[in-house]
């Protein structure tokens, strides 16, 4: 099930990427899109009835059955990719406004 | 007539992943079904059994394929790690994720904080100029700017803890570095007079960096590995333990929390009027 | 022990970004620091090309692959690394001017570019695939074309998405991330199953190919480059070119095996690139419009090569492309700069003021375009021997009629940059128009050193004709780089 | 290397000469054109005494070279026409852009053209093949035209590459590029047998400029600088025949193709591919001829003869019997000398008064007589009236024609040989004869370094036109070293199947006649000179008096008759609108600063590119 929700989500993402014209509206899809694609990276590491790879005084053992470690330390490193990618295109967006006066990108033409 | 076209690509891009994903049996290629993993038959065994190095020795005599026809013979050792025993394991660290992070990975690691440091560098670049600092469209009261700043000191504290035990407990370099930049974030909403000074943080941040990749020299210089965990690792689960981890982790805050400051320092900012 | 150390590539990457971190807080000599990155990281590529002995896997934190990430070293990567850092080297050398305060920015570009070419893990490849694409889009933004760079940043990101998207189901397939590791298993099973492989390869084909420039994924390259400068130019058409094209390579020739289905689904994409963008070439007046298509349209040549297994022509090719395109884009970039436009209209007859940068140039074209004596004569040849002895007779064709397009609008180019006059008037230096051109020599004098090196290896191989058809690829680099 | 005379050591030795020519006409212009007078020279000497080594084979390095037959005889016209022609540039030093840059290319297209004809193995000749085209290619535009470069390029590029097309497809099949030996072995396999006569045919034909590739040709004759266009027309051109010959006669084609076929109830005399290529050539000396004779520039006009020729050439070669082949060979070698020394002739005209418009030009008997002579022996060559060289090849050629009743291509051949009257006779007029413009009343006779190489290649014509069989020996044993039937020479008589020619007496006659006809024109009293306008011109001034120049719309009613008829360059001018709409909607269609935009593309393209593997 959160497998067909995160495919969902990255089409919800790339449908908005196609038809959005405003900048932020773009750079929200494109968030939308990522977190579709993180929910999945998980979703493959799960196992069912696995608990969180993380030793406790309580699990105390490897030998316990975790979820799979590898998936979570990717996602990590693609969630942090997304929030510099975000802050750019932000900064972009800032930047944009400023020679333009506005965020819609219909509106931006000439050089 | 876009939203049509979008809306028909969208759908048959879902329609194609779907089948591609959940239909058909293409044995012995096959997409593992959800919560169907198997870790043995991933690398992610080993993370867990912290055994990447196990028979390491002989890989570099023998060919690779000899290597595979060996594999089996490490179930056969005591592979079991144990929270507050095992001492000198492959890696120190109780977060099977951090371990693979900061140490199976770290190269990975290295290349994620260049990515929020580069990032970051950039939005600086871009909102760069003479700037001020953007006005609220509020008068911030009294209680609001000191009542932040002592929630202020709690949140530092609590990303610092974050990332000191990243290899012990949930979190790290990253989520303690997040919750520091929100400490700042937090200044800047409740105070309008307050403003980052951005230049320490750079130093902090251009530092922290250079140090991650000293230690990585270090690692190769004194291991022969670039990134090499040349510490003792300890007993798994004490504070002080696993090595270089909580070491790189604490540089990993400190820089991901300077960076995002210096993000928001930008965001916080507006051109000046002329 | 010290050479041990000086002989590892990881210094290729740890080096630049060692003196990025440094030059935040040391600005002042940001641009000194982006020198020795360039010209430490040019030495030890040569280095570690004089010292090759075979395909050496580095392993990083010590843990081998499959489970370490592990950088690998063989002779594919090696060609890579050498040219790019000399390359790298050499843009700084003309285009140093332009850097201000994007010094850590290349910095950062380079250890990723390096990242790009040496890594052996898939996951790894998409860290610096995007810590390169992040330092272009800032990069690009130089000129204050923002909104270029933003469409770039949009599709550059959904690109990398889906590549990402790709490699976890591979992960999800292998258990594994190591691209040699994930080979063998496919070797072992012996093809069986491919098509599972369908999805995550289109995925990561079309990932790739947004970075790789290919039409239609590389939308963005147009507005990205008609207006950039020598810098913004040559990074983007030699060094990106060079280290993302390599990556496709690994990926599509090395590691994976194809159906039949989607082997066609890329080829129809490769030619489809490079027939639109020689067409669009044809079609354009200004210099580095011109020569932005051409490098399109070079991609798909290059990605055709590789999707048919054909390595080492694929390489030549590519190792062809990125260093004519280095001397045109920084010679287009320059004039444009100096001349405020790059019209070839407006550019009759300007290397007989700068004769040194006209010989350069002219050198790369027609290397470029595979005339005899020239580099990419012997990369031409090879390519469709390769071509024609893996039983295909219709590419050859394809290719050989698009070069004739390319040829058609490169010798345009030629002719009207060294002669004078109207149609109908006799070339002549009396209507030269009076062209401000100073500070050319340094171009003049790079561009024919280069130059002189494609010619040398234009002929060197053909005088070897008859043993180059036979080499394996072993001692084709040998040949290449032994000899240095 | 040791220094014994070799084709490996000529071509080195020219290579090295043409650095050596840029070199020094950095320092002295005129120092670097005598180096391509001195290299050229020394060249045909040199390949002049190798006759004797024909069948050995060289290297350099390891390039191959086998000096065969057919190559050292292509190879000897083209280096007479390059040393002839030298002698110009000395003199066209100072009105060139980039001299150094000319003398280096000169050489180097030379160079081309020997490595070519002497290649053993196909990468060698498409090597020099692609020398020849880059070197020819930079020289073009120092003349009048940057587009007739390009044109050039485009076609020249379009016949090598369908060359290279052939050439690896026969490696491919037979694991060799040793040209004897694949030609042989494709000659018994249809399939690589078709494609190497169709790629090596296209890129001959492109190279001799038959239709319907003949576009390039006048573009880059008629604009090439003045010394080059001799080159390109007399020398260059004719190592499309070279290629042509690889095809018809050494694979050959008459064993590659059946030969018996019917058609329309007729059995034909040659197989269907050289019959398409007869065919060509018919056609391209029918349009050749149409458009030279509507042609005002002259060296336009002779480029365009140059394509009715190369018809010609085509047609004997595509025949490819004993005395058509001889022909065809002899035609080249006559036409080559001719066009040269036509070309020269324009050269020298140009050199002395600035214009190639005929309409601008007038009565330059009485100034240039010598080059006068020279351009009309040319012409007289050219049109194939005895006692010129060019009788010979079109007499042999129009024997094999009857003698294989092929009605219509002969038909096309003497309409051609009508046709050629008539615009060979325009520029002979309007240049030479009539007044003298008033602008060109103190021209002087071209320089002596000028008229030596015009008055070398005019003497050329005659003698060899007068004695045909020191050449026709030669060409027979060129034909036969490729299996073909050689030539039946007795003395000096040519025979062939229905009927002997002996060009000597035939000159004997005509020179009796010639004698008879000068002792009229000097016994009876001459006509009275008048200046240009005279006759017009009541008490008017004429503003446009080029107009009324009787160069003017000189066979205005025969050429209204095809006026309106479709023109190749339509066609060709059709595709690169075409490419180029491709291109501009490519690039309008899938770049956008619109991030979706772009995105639309790419969805529509992975959509398909899964939905085509998936299902």
């Amino acid at each position: 099930m959160i497998q067909y929700v995160s495919i969902a989500l990255m089409l919800v993402g790339i449908y908005g990427l196609l038809t959005q014209k405003n900048v932020i509206k773009l750079i929200v899809s494109l968030n939308i899109f990522e977190v579709g694609i993180n929910v999945f990276i998980i979703s493959v590491g799960y196992v069912s009835g696995g608990i969180a790879p993380i030793l406790t005084s309580q699990n105390n053992t490897s030998a316990l059955l975790y979820v799979d470690p590898l998936p979570q330390a990717l996602v990590l490193t693609s969630i942090v990719i997304g929030v510099g990618v975000t802050a750019l295109a932000l900064a972009f967006a800032r930047r944009m406004h400023k020679q333009y006066g506005t965020y819609n990108l219909d509106e931006m033409e000439g050089e | 007539m876009k939203q049509v076209v979008s809306i028909l690509l969208v759908v048959a891009l879902g329609v194609f992943v779907f089948l591609a994903l959940y239909t058909g049996d293409h044995s012995p290629l096959q997409f593992t079904p959800y919560g169907e993993a198997d870790l043995s038959t991933r690398v992610s065994q080993r993370f867990v059994d912290k055994t990447v190095t196990l028979g390491m020795g002989e890989a570099e005599t023998a060919p690779d394929a000899q290597a595979e026809a060996d594999a089996p013979a490490f179930e056969a050792m005591p592979a079991l790690v144990v929270y507050g025993e095992t001492r000198d394991a492959e890696t120190g660290s109780a977060n099977m994720v951090t371990s693979i992070v900061v140490n199976y990975r770290s190269f990975d690691t290295l290349g994620e904080v260049t990515v929020l440091f580069i990032a970051a560098f950039g939005v600086g670049l871009l909102l760069s100029g003479k700037r001020k600092r953007q006005q609220p469209a509020y008068e911030p009261s009294f209680i609001l700017k000191h009542g932040a700043r002592i929630v202020f000191g709690i949140m530092v504290v609590f990303g610092v803890y974050v990332f000191i035990h990243g290899h012990l407990t949930p979190g790290g370099g990253f989520p303690g570095g997040s919750i520091i930049a929100a400490a700042i974030l937090l200044l800047y909403i409740a105070d309008n007079e307050f403003q980052a000074k951005v230049k320490t943080f750079k130093i902090l941040e251009g530092v922290a960096g250079s140090l991650y990749v000293i230690a990585g020299l270090l690692g190769l210089v004194i291991g022969g590995y670039f990134l090499q965990n040349f510490l003792p690792t300890g007993v798994v689960g004490d504070l002080v333990s696993a090595g270089v981890i909580p070491i790189v982790y604490i540089l990993i805050g400190l820089k991901v929390g300077s960076e995002l400051t210096g993000v928001i320092a930008g965001f916080a900012t507006e051109e000046e009027a002329e | 022990m010290a050479l041990d150390i000086l002989k590892n590539p990881v210094l290729l990457i740890a080096v630049p970004l060692l003196l990025a971190f440094l030059a935040v807080f040391l600005k002042k000599i940001d641009k000194a620091l982006l020198w020795i990155a360039a010209v430490a990281n040019a030495a030890s590529a040569v280095l570690l090309a004089v010292v090759y002995q075979g395909m050496t896997v580095v392993e990083l934190g010590g843990f081998k692959p499959p489970f370490g990430i592990s950088l690998v070293l063989d002779e594919y990567s090696l060609i890579g690394v050498v040219v790019l850092n000399v390359l790298f080297a050499l843009i700084l050398l003309l285009s140093g001017k332009l850097v201000k305060q994007y010094a850590t920015v290349l910095l950062v570009a380079l250890a990723a570019l390096n990242g790009i070419i040496l890594t052996g893990d898939l996951f790894n490849l998409f860290v610096f695939l995007e810590i390169a694409a992040i330092a272009a889009y800032i990069f690009t933004a130089m000129d204050k074309g923002f909104k270029h760079s933003f469409n770039y940043l949009v599709v550059g990101t959904l690109g990398s998405g889906l590549y990402l998207f790709g490699i976890i189901l591979l992960y999800n397939i292998f258990g594994s991330l190591n691209m040699f590791d994930i080979r063998a298993q496919l070797q072992a099973i012996g093809g069986a199953g491919a098509e599972t492989l369908t999805l995550p390869l289109v995925m990561i084909f079309t990932g790739l190919s947004v970075e790789a420039k290919l039409m239609p994924f590389g939308g963005w390259v147009k507005g990205v480059l008609h207006k950039a400068n020598s810098l913004v130019g040559t990074m983007i058409v030699s060094g990106y070119a060079l280290a993302v094209l390599l990556a496709v390579g690994r990926l599509m020739d090395t590691v994976f095996q194809m159906t039949d289905a989607v082997l066609i689904a890329f080829t129809a994409v490769a030619v489809g690139t490079l027939i639109f963008a020689e067409a669009s070439a044809f079609s354009k007046k200004n210099l580095r419009e011109i020569l932005l298509f051409s490098s399109v349209a070079q991609a798909g040549l290059v990605v055709l090569l590789f999707l048919y297994g054909l390595t080492v022509p694929a390489v030549l090719v590519l190792v062809n492309n990125v260093v004519s395109k280095f001397v045109l884009f920084t010679v287009a970039g320059r004039l444009a700069h100096a001349l405020e436009t790059d019209d070839i209209g407006e550019l009759k007859g300007v290397f007989v003021k700068v004769p040194l940068v006209g010989v350069g140039f002219t050198v790369a074209v027609m290397s470029l375009i595979g005339l005899p004596l020239f580099f990419g004569f012997v990369a031409k040849i090879n390519a469709l021997v390769g071509l024609f002895n893996a039983g295909n007779v219709w590419l050859p064709l394809i290719i050989l009629v698009m070069a004739v397009v390319e040829g058609a609008y490169f010798v345009r180019i030629l002719t009207t940059l060294w002669n004078t006059g109207e149609e109908g008037e006799v070339s002549s230096r009396d209507n030269l128009k009076a062209f401000n051109l100073d500070g050319m020599k340094g171009l003049g004098v790079v561009s024919v050193g280069i130059a002189i090196v494609i010619v040398a290896l234009g002929i060197l191989p053909v005088l070897n004709i008859k043993q180059f058809f036979s080499v394996d690829f072993m001692t084709f680099v040998q040949q290449l780089l032994g000899g240095m | 290397m040791n220094f014994q005379l070799s084709v490996s050591l000529v071509i080195a030795g020219l290579f090295a000469a043409s650095v050596l020519a840029w070199l020094l006409t950095k320092l002295n212009k005129a120092l670097g054109a005598w180096v391509t007078v001195v290299a050229s020279a020394a060249a045909l000497t040199m390949m002049a005494l190798l006759h004797g080594e024909i069948g050995s084979t060289v290297n350099l390095f390891f390039l191959q070279f086998t000096l065969t037959e057919y190559g050292w005889f292509f190879s000897v016209i083209m280096l007479a026409v390059f040393a002839c022609v030298s002698f110009f540039n000395i003199y066209w030093m100072p009105k060139l852009i980039h001299p150094a840059a000319y003398n280096m290319l000169y050489l180097l297209a030379l160079t081309g053209t020997l490595g070519a004809f002497s290649a053993r193995d196909f990468i060698t000749l498409f090597i020099f093949w692609e020398l020849i085209v880059w070197a020819s290619m930079f020289i073009i535009p120092f003349g009048k035209s940057r587009k007739a470069s390009v044109t050039y390029y485009a076609f020249s590029a379009f016949g090598s590459l369908s060359m290279l097309y052939g050439i690896l497809f026969l490696y491919h099949k037979f694991g060799s590029f040793e040209i004897s030996s694949v030609l042989q072995q494709a000659a018994g396999d249809p399939t690589a047998a078709i494609v190497a006569f169709v790629t090596i045919g296209i890129a001959g034909l492109i190279k001799l400029g038959v239709f319907p590739f003949h576009i390039w040709l006048p573009q880059a004759h008629g604009n090439a600088p003045e010394p080059f266009s001799p080159i390109l027309s007399g020398g260059l051109v004719k190592a499309g025949g070279f290629a042509a010959f690889l095809i018809v006669a050494v694979m050959p084609s008459y064993k590659a193709f059946s030969t018996n076929i019917e058609f329309l109830g007729r059995q034909l005399t040659m197989p269907l591919p050289n019959y398409a290529l007869a065919i060509l050539g018919a056609v391209s000396i029918v349009v050749g001829t149409l458009m030279a004779i509507s042609q005002n520039d002259f060296k336009k006009l002779i480029a365009y003869s140059s394509v009715a020729n190369a018809g010609y050439i085509i047609i004997g070669l595509a025949m490819a019997g004993g005395l058509s082949t001889g022909g065809a060979l002899m035609h080249i070698f006559a036409h080559a000398i001719a066009s040269a020394a036509a070309f020269l002739a324009a050269a020298a005209v140009v050199h002395r008064t600035g214009t190639t418009k005929m309409n601008e030009l007038g009565g330059l008997i009485h100034r240039m007589p010598l080059t006068y002579l020279v351009y009309l022996i040319a012409i007289i060559s050219m049109a194939g009236i005895p006692p010129m060289a060019g009788f010979i090849s079109k007499w042999m050629l129009f024997q094999s024609m009857m003698g294989r009743g092929m009605a219509f291509i002969a038909a096309a051949a003497f309409f051609g040989s009508i046709g050629s009257f008539l615009y060979v006779f325009r520029p002979l007029s309007a240049v030479f004869l009539g007044q003298l413009s008033t602008k060109h009343r103190y021209v002087k006779e071209a320089p002596p370094l000028m008229m030596f190489p015009m008055i070398l290649l005019s003497l050329a014509s005659v003698v060899f036109g007068v004695f045909p069989n020191w050449v026709l020996r030669i060409i027979s044993q060129v034909q036969t070293s490729v299996g073909l039937e050689g030539l039946t020479l007795e003395g000096t008589k040519i025979i062939a199947s229905n009927g002997a020619i002996d060009p000597t007496l035939i000159v004997i006659i005509f020179g009796l006649g010639f004698l008879i006809a000068m002792i009229i024109f000097l016994r009876f009293p001459k006509s009275r000179k008048v200046p240009l306008m005279d006759q017009y011109t009541a008490s008017e001034f004429i503003w446009t008096p080029e107009l009324l120049h009787y160069a003017t719309d000189f066979y205005a009613p025969f050429e209204r008759l095809y006026q309106k008829a479709p023109r190749t360059e339509t066609l060709y001018r059709t595709i690169v609108h075409k490419v180029s709409e491709l291109g501009a909607f490519a690039s309008y269609a899938f770049y956008s600063f619109k991030p979706g935009t772009v995105l639309l593309w790419v969805a529509i393209v992975v959509v398909a590119m899964l939905g085509g593997s998936v299902l």
